[in-house]
């Protein structure tokens, strides 16, 4: 009890908690949740993105969309060593996301149909991921910070070059603009869900706040973000999918309409229209290279008997 | 120097590239690890850059107004002037490292000598790509051993994997007019040349990786004429889909 | 009659003969044995045929000067209509059963319905459709109990085969203005009505395969206004690439 | 000896051979072999032009290839059961095809890369089969004159629809112009190798010309072959790739160019095009339906023991 005082003490210094440093259970397990979840995260999320990969309709494009999925490749090694402080093994937390038990965000369970799903994953889902993550970089776990220093670097870049799609199509034929238009229709309320219900419904938000993992609340963030994309919206000649989205002066926000819960909590359960599909494809590629992964231990152990000898 | 050998060769170096980078992009989130998931969209990155930087200069050469994107979306499979081998599909995993090994360990010798071609702009390139191949090669090299003299299992996939791609291999030192062409403006090796250096480089790694070296035999050939296997048009009709559907637009 | 859902229910009818020939047609040549080869050549033949008919109809109704050619090739995705069920891909054996198995059973009332339709051009395609189908759907039918009744592996297979594809069930019976256009012109049955028969001939044909329905759960829903599944991407960058590629050409 | 007297008689009298009556072992054997190469040629024919079933570029082209596909599957049947008449079973059959020990035509062993090769191969391939096979409906063994009779025809309804495909592209764009001679470049002398080596290096000729199983020398037809093709290439306006190709007046033939007989022995020993490709697609079907097979065998057995029962 009294390391728990001493703890929160700590915590509310603003000083980062290490890995070799006392902390209690149950934030090493909200810890290793969160990051885990995150991490499966950028990897899930590969798959929306790579179903555009063989498509790009241009070199250059091809390029950034190479890039930013090794980005999320990348993300997603940071995110597991930093769990992997917290005493949780890759293996484990590989073995929880194949078999359904660990949650990754919902929107990755929505389809890519179109190049434009490329703009707007990368406007709006970058967009919205930004605004979730940029208060972690001062997160009170010392390794989950300094990941996420490096990930929303790279985030704000996907951001701004999935904005760039949009704006080529909007500005581009007819058959662009409806695209991005009918992307838009498909993203806007996924990605407004990807803050997660009322903090009021929310479960663990009041314990994060407390102990410096969460800084602000799910619903402060989820206005900062449409604060900042209906303008966005504007500049591409788009129209947000929400006839009660008007401007409050007084407020200085902007209001928008009810978001349908019922479709979260659904996906969530596993009905959105790719979950099977998402996982299916983790698991057939872990079990492809399953040959793969046992020939290279396999071989590490003849080189270090070779050595040995 | 003649425009038309010095667009062809230039072709040929842009689509060994793209097409390269086309399979390795199929199997980003295919991929056996997490760590492999990050090299293979890393190499796949390399080869559409070089494929570009390729396709620009081609483009300037050819003095037609086409772009890059025009030469890599707009061609028809049998205007492709790529290697077969590059574009056969990524079957397991030991045959996608047979593939890269095979045709990685000849295209780092080309490279190497096109980083002295008389052609600046094409030695400027090579500098650049030849950088990023050795890093593909040595991975890739570690793959075909760690593989190979893994275990059972992975040592008779791979040995297959070797022996079904073998006949693709002939083709890439066999030189034609436009070969003589550019080993007589130095702009580029004769491709006879680097059989000798490949031979050592790719026995020395299959005795490492406890494998046997093909006989050579029958050598299937073609695609530096235009004549492909059946694989390739697949692979154009997904790749070119979006600029064949709108024609123009700008992306 | 209005033109607008009357084409649109023309499409409709056209991409779910289309995209079930084309589904069909990719497994030519990868049957498990040479009846079965023969069969699915037949039944791809029927589905081609059938949209033909459709789109054909379409066309005239639509009065924009465009043919079936141009309804199956030049469309995008977003304007393709069919059900997000006929789609998806072909997968073993037993999902492919599957998929036919549970299209088929509603589409063949849904004809059986229509041969009476007051649409006569549509109840002459309906006459014609619904024989060729009858016949799918028995062959189908017979291959869902050999499979479930089969070994403990194809039993398995087939389980969860119809498990997977399941979700796609629900789509046949809800109606949107277009149906209720064409239940009220009397052209077409509401597809809600299809829902009772199609629900007692499946679960006959489970119970005799020894397999088990599912339970209704969510469903997934969207292929009648173009919100397709990521697989129809890919089918159509294939089956349009050459009409995409020379637009204008006359094969 | 009487017997094999007695046999000759009734084959030099046109009678037909039925399966029941007594024949050499000799001619039971060359029927075997031939019979069932004939019929692995229609199934590995089945590739190639599946090969642009997805891709046909309308959709009446597209019915038209899926019925010819489906007819030369029925080909192989009604050619398996004249063989199975002979005292083979199809699965021995079907075993020797994937072993690699039985041949099917070689011609099957280039790819067909472009649309106007669903042309060349059934204008060139169809119409060189059918020169080949007419005389085959004259056979001295019954069951294979009678399946050849209803396959001669469907064959040549396709080399009809062949030569179509070639004379809709030699009228149309530049594109499809360089498509059609590409492709008649490549078929041509393929084609012409399908004839088989010169009789005087033919194995089994003499013997089957006797038999009445062959009524022609591999030449005749070749000949035949090439002097109805080289009117047809002019009406499409197409240059046959043999620049020793000329008309001799006097002997009222066309006189061409040296086959390459160097390419013919090698695509024959395995070294082709797609050999490999041909032969894995056909072990690939047969390995992923074995669970399918297996099953309808352990339903039938039930369904038999359920009506014994």
């Amino acid at each position: 009890a009294a390391r728990m005082v001493a703890f929160q003490q700590r915590v509310d210094a603003e000083e980062k908690v290490e890995p070799k440093d006392w902390m209690p259970e149950a934030y090493r397990k909200t810890l290793i949740r969160q990051i885990s979840q995150h991490a499966h995260s950028e990897i899930v999320g590969m798959l929306p993105e790579g179903n555009w990969i063989t498509r790009a309709p241009s070199l250059r494009r091809k390029a950034i969309l190479l890039a930013k999925v090794q980005d999320e490749a990348g993300h997603g090694l940071y995110l597991y060593s930093a769990a992997e402080t917290l005493g949780v093994s890759r293996d484990e937390l590989t073995e929880q996301l194949l078999s359904g038990k660990a949650k990754y965000s919902s929107i990755f369970n929505y389809p890519t149909l179109t190049w434009a799903d490329i703009g707007a994953v990368g406007w709006l889902v970058d967009g919205a991921a930004i605004m979730n993550q940029i208060p972690l970089c001062r997160c009170s776990y010392g390794p989950y910070a300094r990941a996420m220093v490096k990930v929303c670097k790279e985030e704000s870049f996907h951001q701004r070059q999935g904005f760039e799609i949009m704006l080529s199509l909007s500005r581009g034929n007819a058959e662009q603009k409806r695209m991005a238009q009918d992307a838009l229709n498909r993203w806007w309320w996924p990605a407004l869900m990807m803050f997660g219900p009322s903090d009021a419904d929310s479960e663990h938000s009041a314990q994060s706040m407390a102990w410096k993992i969460k800084r602000f609340s799910n619903d402060e963030l989820r206005q900062k973000f449409v604060d900042a994309s209906v303008p966005q919206a504007e500049h591409l000649g788009l129209r947000i999918p929400d006839d009660d989205l008007q401007w409050d002066e007084e407020a200085g926000h902007y209001r928008f309409g009810e978001i349908n819960w019922q479709e979260f909590f659904d996906v969530l359960a596993g009905n959105g229209p790719c979950n099977r599909e998402r996982l299916n494809r983790r698991k057939e590629a872990h079990a492809n290279g399953a040959w793969v992964r046992e020939a290279a231990r396999a071989y590490a152990a003849k080189q270090a008997a070779r050595k040995a000898a | 120097m003649s425009t038309k050998p010095h667009f062809e060769y230039l072709l040929r170096l842009g689509d060994n590239a793209l097409v390269s980078g086309q399979r390795l992009g199929e199997l980003v989130t295919r991929a056996p690890e997490l760590e492999e998931e990050m090299a293979l969209a890393n190499f796949a990155l390399d080869c559409v850059g070089q494929a570009r930087m390729f396709y620009t200069y081609a483009a300037e050469i050819e003095g037609q107004g086409r772009d890059e994107d025009q030469l890599a979306f707009l061609r028809d499979q049998i205007d492709f002037r790529n290697l077969l081998l590059v574009e056969q599909p990524n079957g397991d995993f030991a045959c996608t490292i047979a593939r890269q090994f095979l045709f990685l360990s000849a295209y780092q010798i080309q490279l190497d000598e096109l980083t002295r071609s008389s052609d600046k702009r094409i030695a400027e390139i090579a500098a650049r790509a030849v950088k990023e191949v050795a890093y593909q090669l040595r991975h890739t090299r570690q793959w075909l051993i760690r593989l190979g003299d893994g275990t059972d299992e992975s040592h008779d996939r791979m040995q297959k994997a070797i022996d079904d791609l073998w006949r693709f291999t002939g083709e890439m030192f066999i030189a034609d007019e436009i070969d003589e062409w550019a080993a007589a403006e130095n702009v580029g090796p004769n491709p006879a040349a680097l059989q000798a250096p490949w031979n050592d480089f790719v026995q020395q790694a299959l005795q490492e990786a406890t494998l046997t070296r093909p006989q050579d035999a029958w050598m299937d050939t073609g695609g530096k004429h235009g004549r492909h296997t059946e694989h390739l048009g697949y692979l154009l009709a997904e790749m070119q889909y979006m600029q064949r559907a709108y024609p123009g637009a700008a992306w």
